[in-house]
């Protein structure tokens, strides 16, 4: 049960540096954060209800964060190389 | 009364000519395309009066429209009609031959004349209404065409328009009338009309009401008070177009469709007084009118609008066989004014003032000898044709209410005098104008030769009955329109009242002859100037109908635009709401994630909460 | 037949769309053939009750089946269609690709007519659009998004309320299928008929089209394309009184009962209304566009009279209107390419120089404003007959209208081409617009003459639906 | 469960270097402090009878994917935290806010669950337990095939999105023209558009 309290905690911080930070890699970290923080609840629920399939999924949590990662940061590296900022402000082409 | 296709094959000959004429027209030369038009008429003439020797014919085709057959009927009624019609028809073609010499739209004109014929012969043919009615709104068309044939200039396009308009008005009154028969009777055809109105089993009233829309159709096609606008402008149109339709024939077709619908009309007292208010009032309005026109053409039409007007009334007081009588006179002495004031027109190369005119019997001896007779002919002189119609009228008068007959003894006397003065006019004095008149060609003349006889002698078949006990067309007519009681008027009254009249048209007739022929006292200038603009009515209509019928239409068209706004402005109401949240869309990474973080707080929230 | 009478044009218009150098006759051809095609089935009719019919399951789990089939109405829209289109892709100088883009309307378009089914038919009426938004996108007017934006407004937003009825219709009303036998044979009844009634009346009422939601036609026929065969096309998309009277009516009799009165308020004042402002036209495009609303009010009285003259005289309306709306449109057209301006004023003077072509107005004019022996007037008559038995009042307002269309249709004409002896010369009908005035005209004078021809297989259709409401005739 | 020395410990030590991965100033310090985080997450995995999940968190996770951050940092020489302008200064209590709130509200939910009795042992967690399940075609075999090809997708992705230029140069054709040269669409009916929208 304190495992879920912490999952919970846990991505509440993650969601909060997920805001705050201003740097895109900053902002992936905290992501993986939360990402990390709902493996970790599932993983708790195994426990709690004796389920092997929850475990399954985390794998494919892992498995596909690192996929994530793998592109996330390939954008990160070529916004970088076009534009010479890491700053999530000051991309802004999106507006409506 | 047979079956045959013959009856159909009447209207199709003058209707071949409209089709060869229309499109061929300009292949085929000059007086060709007038004698082809002519003679097609004069084959349904001869064809007609065969089949009506034959005790007349019909044909149907069942089920044109669902419980409505397309039916064609002649009997006696319908067969004089069509008589007139091809009869006098062909004699103003053949006078056209001569008079739209030249005109560049010599076959145009009469592949239109010959469409009006074809109109007007499904119009008195037709037995079932909507039949009646493609005839009389045919026949619109073609007056339409007419009035507005010299188109390049605007005053007859504008003509054209008018007359067009006003018949609609009349038309929405056929229409109606239509409606509520068929849903009275559950048919249109005239002959089962009658057989359903006589089995009675319904209301007086509604059926007053189908005779009010019916006549409400006839005011507007006869030009009646207060639909009588369109008729004096009508003659924009060439001359014989102003004999054929607005003279002769189709004008008269209101009153021939009141004659068909007799066995509603009959048995109301409502309607016969409605009816006969109608005539008097366009009798003394023709008349008064035509007192103070200068266009020789306008003279003449609100005379007709005088004598259509005695035909109402002969309507109202029950004198059915009385008004087609007074149509076929009316036909050849009407159609002989027209056209010797056409034949003068031409003779003058085409001036119609009579101010520019006088003196024409020394130039014009043929045309005047014609002018002299329809002159007396409309005057109601002893014995010719104008006289024993209107003699009938007056009779018939007596016995609706001596003071009708009294009024419609002065509406004669001022028939007498408006013929007078346009014969003094046109006639007398000296020649006031610089042209060097020239009488007509030999085709202007023959048929006006002819019509001159009708004028003379057509009315010796309605002669009194005091003096040709058993006359030949009351008994003729009456078998179709049907018999409705009538008692005779004693032969004492019936001589005092035809003395009176013969001598009240002989002094008229004099005294118009000289007072015409003088200067024009002051108080006649006066009434000439309000009567030459007939009196206001143009000017009155377009005050209280026409101009604010546009303006509401303008009002209704930028209402209208309004209206498309107000839809707009729903549809932008989404769309400033759209461009409301598209301000949200900020571009901001940060912001869309707060956002995201808030939906996800409150989702789970009440999720977990509720 | 029947299938290949439908998807022919749809398949002939991509093809043509993909392949441009195909040119004009190709469009010809296939027009021509879709009218063969038509006139065929037309021949071959019984006589009663819905022929040529086939199904073939869809998705039968939801009970939606391809069915078409053909019946009195059916055969009459489809020649109209079929005609229009010929006339439209013979006469219109217009760019291959919107000859194309009409041909896939005409599919759409035979499909509303043809399908027994009722999401079928809602498929077929909702695709008809694109063509018609893509020919005002592609060759409209200067501001032709403003009136793409009002007319997608108009026809998207009605169309939903008519999607959710149509589930109404199906669920309510307790039928197997969206099959029309199946969906007649349980109408739905009760309150829910009078809201699902409402929902379909939305989407109709804008095609029909019905005062008030006419307002999107004159800004669509102003901005279309001056060859008028965008105009045409749109003519023939006025499917409203069909479809009320196919679906809308007989599923939901109750529901129409509760609306009747109102209906034919709305039909009758808004005949006069449009008759009326047509007089202040400023262009031909704008009068004839009120003039359609004017002369659809009109047959949808006729309609929601519910009994047997007036049904039939609305459909009749309906079709005759189909081919002397557009034929009027594709004429205002050929004047546009004469005087490159289709303003009413200033005077034009066109009949000098073009005789022919001055007479061909005259006969769609008069057609237009219902003289006896044309097209339009057995449906006027008719209408004016069942009208009269429900409603005397109402009958004489819309029939105002008569004299409304003969001043403006007459004033508008005398401006155009009488008047000014000394007018710009201009070329008269040359041998293709002779061809589409001899069977305009020719059509016209058909169906005046001999409205039997198809009002005695619109008769039973009448009977039955005035049996809804128990009338004997 | 009762709660311990040990798990109180683990706890705090998770929410601060929980803290110290949104706080820190200095990237690298976050992304260590995230590595910090993962092997107590993985100790809590052993604890939980995840074992093999442990250690594949361990190395994929800790190993692998961090240190793909970290190189990523020194790449880039973005290790500060404060680049730019803060656009949106007041965000930050806007976030403190929420993930207060989400803490609440997630907590409250997690501790109204209710555990089912009587759990069947998890077999600790070992892949003996676990390859079953993966390479059942019942189960999961599909899905490890496909998450298999996605991480081929991603990788291809990520080389292609690091070197745009040099993979578009080595594959173009003359018969598929660069985009550059393609013209551009009329620029008067886009603004027509607007027009209409902002209407």
């Amino acid at each position: 049960m304190i495992w879920l309290v912490a999952s919970a905690l846990l991505f509440s911080i993650g969601a909060y540096g997920a805001l705050t930070r201003r740097t895109a890699i900053l902002m992936f970290l905290s992501i993986e954060l939360m990402l990390n923080a709902a493996a970790l609840s599932l993983i708790s629920f195994s426990k709690l209800t004796g389920s092997l399939e929850a475990q399954v999924v985390v794998l494919f949590i892992i498995a596909i964060a690192a996929a994530e990662v793998a592109v996330g940061l390939g954008l990160i590296v070529a916004i970088f190389r076009r534009r010479e900022t890491t700053s999530v402000d000051e991309l802004r082409q999106l507006r409506g | 009364m047979q079956e045959t296709f013959l009856l159909p094959l009447t209207i199709a000959l003058p209707l071949l000519g409209f089709v060869l004429l229309g499109l061929f027209g300009k292949r085929i030369a000059e007086p060709a395309a007038g004698w082809l038009a002519s003679l097609l008429v004069l084959g349904s003439f001869f064809l007609g009066l065969a089949l009506l020797l034959q005790g007349g014919a019909s044909w149907a085709l069942p089920d044109w429209l669902p419980g409505i057959p397309f039916s064609l009927h002649l009997d006696n009624l319908s067969g004089v009609m069509l008589m007139v019609v091809t009869g006098v028809g062909f004699l103003i073609h053949v006078w056209a031959i001569g008079y739209m010499h030249g005109d560049p739209g010599y076959s145009r004109f009469f592949s239109y004349f010959n469409l009006f014929i074809a109109a007007m012969l499904v119009l008195i043919l037709g037995d079932s209404l909507p039949v009646v009615f493609i005839g009389w709104e045919g026949v619109g068309l073609a007056s339409y065409l007419l009035i507005g044939f010299w188109y390049h200039e605007r005053v007859n396009a504008d003509s054209a328009r008018k007359a067009f308009i006003v018949n609609r008005i009349g038309d929405l009154g056929f229409l109606l009338a239509m409606g509520l028969l068929w849903s009275m009777f559950g048919t249109l055809s005239i002959s089962e009309l009658v057989e359903k109105v006589e089995a009675g089993g319904y209301s007086f009233t509604t059926l007053t009401l189908a005779g009010f829309f019916l006549l409400v159709g006839a005011i507007g096609k006869s030009a009646q008070v207060p639909l009588m606008v369109w008729l004096p402008d009508a003659m924009a149109g060439p001359t014989p177009v102003s004999a054929l339709i607005h003279a002769a024939t189709m004008v008269t077709a209101g009153v021939y469709l009141l004659v068909r619908h007799a066995f509603i009309l009959h048995d109301d007292g409502f309607l016969s007084g409605l009816i006969v208010t109608i005539g008097l009032l366009t009798a003394f309005y023709g008349a008064l009118c035509s007192l103070g026109q200068w266009d020789i053409k306008r003279i003449v039409a609100y005379t007709t609008l005088s004598q259509l007007g005695f035909m109402f009334v002969a309507v109202g007081v029950g004198a059915y066989w009385v008004a087609i009588f007074h149509i076929v006179t009316h036909a050849f002495f009407k159609a002989l004014m027209f056209m010797t004031s056409g034949s003068v027109i031409h003779a003058l190369g085409g001036e119609q003032d009579v101010r520019k005119m006088g003196g024409m019997r020394k130039y014009l001896p043929a045309t005047h000898l014609h002018g002299l007779i329809a002159t007396f002919a409309s005057g109601g002189l002893v014995p010719l044709a104008g006289f024993w119609s209107k003699d009938a009228i007056l009779a018939y008068s007596f016995e609706y209410g001596p003071w009708l007959w009294f009024l419609m003894l002065l509406a004669s006397v001022l028939a007498a005098l408006y013929s007078i003065r346009w014969y003094v006019l046109v006639f007398w004095g000296e020649y006031r104008g610089k042209e060097h008149p020239h009488e007509s060609p030999a085709v202007m003349l023959w048929p006006n030769h002819i019509l001159m006889g009708g004028a003379i002698g057509v009315g010796f078949m309605g002669l009194p009955y005091v003096i040709d006990y058993k006359n030949f067309i009351e008994p003729f007519l009456t078998k179709a329109i049907g018999e409705f009681p009538h008692e005779k008027l004693p032969v004492l009254t019936e001589w005092v009242l035809i003395l009176t009249s013969a001598v009240v048209a002989i002094a008229a007739l004099w005294w118009g002859f000289r007072f015409f022929q003088q200067k024009m006292p002051a108080w006649y200038e006066r009434f000439q100037a309000a009567a030459l603009q007939g009196f206001y009515a143009d000017a009155l209509y377009n005050t209280l109908l026409v101009n604010p019928a546009k303006g509401l239409a303008e009002l209704l068209f930028e209402g209208d635009k309004g209206l498309l706004a107000g839809f707009a402005g729903l549809g932008s109401l989404v769309g400033g709401l759209g461009s409301l949240l598209a301000r949200l869309e900020t571009g901001s990474l940060r912001f869309y994630l707060a956002g995201l973080l808030v939906a996800l707080v409150l989702l789970v929230g009440w999720g977990v909460l509720r | 037949m029947i299938h290949v009478g439908l998807w022919l044009p749809l398949l002939a218009g991509l093809l043509l769309f993909m392949l441009p150098s195909l040119g004009r006759t190709f469009a010809i051809v296939s027009a021509a053939v879709s009218l063969a095609i038509a006139v065929a089935l037309f021949a071959g009719y019984g006589g009663q009750g819905v022929a040529y019919a086939s199904q073939t399951p869809f998705l039968p789990e939801v009970g939606v089946y391809y069915a078409v089939g053909l019946d009195g109405a059916g055969l009459l829209l489809w020649i109209a269609v079929g005609l229009v289109v010929l006339l439209g892709v013979w006469i219109a100088e217009v760019p291959v690709r919107f000859l194309a883009l009409a041909l896939m309307m005409q599919t759409g378009l035979l499909g509303i007519f043809a399908a027994q089914d009722l999401i079928f038919f809602y498929a077929f009426f909702e695709a008809t659009l694109i063509p018609a938004l893509l020919m005002l996108w592609f060759y409209g007017g200067a501001e032709r998004l403003k009136a793409i934006y009002i007319f997608a407004l108009f026809t998207l937003v009605g169309s939903l309320p008519m999607l959710a009825a149509i589930f109404a219709v199906r669920y309510l009303g307790g039928a197997e299928s969206f099959l029309y036998t199946d969906l007649v044979a349980h109408p739905l009844t009760g309150q829910a008929a009078v809201l699902a009634f409402l929902g379909f009346l939305v989407a109709l009422a804008v095609k029909t089209p019905l005062f008030p939601l006419h307002a999107w036609l004159p800004s669509f026929h102003q901005q279309n394309h001056p060859s008028g065969l965008a105009d045409a096309m749109g003519t023939l998309y006025k499917v409203g009184v069909f479809a009320l009277f196919k679906w809308a009516i007989p599923l939901m009799p109750e529901g129409f009962k509760e609306w009747q009165g109102l209906l034919l308020f709305l039909a009758a004042f808004g005949a006069l209304y449009a008759a009326w402002l047509a007089f202040s036209a400023p262009d031909w495009k704008t009068l004839l566009a009120y003039a359609g609303v004017s002369h659809m009010g009109v047959a949808a009285l006729g309609l929601f009279s519910g009994n047997m003259e007036g049904t039939v005289g609305a459909l009749y309306l309906l079709g005759a209107s189909m081919i002397y709306g557009s034929a009027m449109f594709l004429f205002v057209g050929l004047v546009y390419k004469r005087t490159g301006s289709l303003d009413i004023l200033p005077v034009r003077g066109l009949a000098r120089h073009t005789p022919a072509l001055y007479v061909l107005g005259m006969f769609l004019l008069m057609a237009m404003i219902g003289l006896p022996g044309l097209s339009g007037f057995p449906g006027e008559l008719m209408v004016l007959l069942g009208a009269y038995k429900v409603s005397p009042w109402l009958t004489f307002l819309a029939f105002l209208a008569v004299i409304a269309a003969a001043a403006y249709a007459l004033t508008a004409f005398q401006k155009l081409f009488q008047e000014t002896p000394q007018a710009q010369a201009v070329p008269d009908m040359d041998t293709r617009e002779w061809g589409f005035a001899a069977v305009t005209v020719g059509v016209l004078l058909l169906m005046g003459l001999y409205p039997k021809l198809f009002t005695v297989y619109l008769e039973p259709l009448g009977k039955a639906l005035a049996a809804l409401f128990g009338g004997a005739s | 469960m009762s709660i311990g020395f040990w798990e109180v410990l683990a706890l705090l030590v998770l929410v601060g270097t929980g803290l110290a991965v949104v706080r820190l100033q200095n990237a690298v310090h976050a992304a260590l402090a995230l590595i910090a985080n993962f092997l107590v997450v993985a100790g809590v995995y052993v604890a939980l009878e995840a074992r093999f999940v442990a250690m594949i968190q361990i190395i994929v996770y800790a190993g692998a994917i961090v240190v793909l951050f970290l190189f990523v940092i020194m790449l880039l020489s973005a290790a500060n935290a404060n680049v730019g302008q803060d656009l949106l200064p007041r965000l930050g209590w806007v976030a403190a806010l929420g993930a207060l709130g989400l803490a609440g509200v997630l907590t409250y939910a997690v501790t109204r669950f209710q555990p089912p009795a009587g759990t069947p042992a998890l077999g600790g967690g070992l892949p003996q337990a676990l390859g079953p399940l993966l390479y059942d075609p019942e189960k999961w075999l599909y899905a490890l095939l496909v998450v298999g090809f996605l991480l081929l997708v991603a990788t291809v992705a990520a080389v292609v999105l690091i070197e745009p230029e040099r993979i578009v140069a080595a594959t173009s054709h003359p018969a598929h023209p660069q985009q550059e040269q393609k013209p551009n669409p009329p620029r008067a009916e886009q603004k027509d558009e607007r027009a209409v929208v902002k209407r």
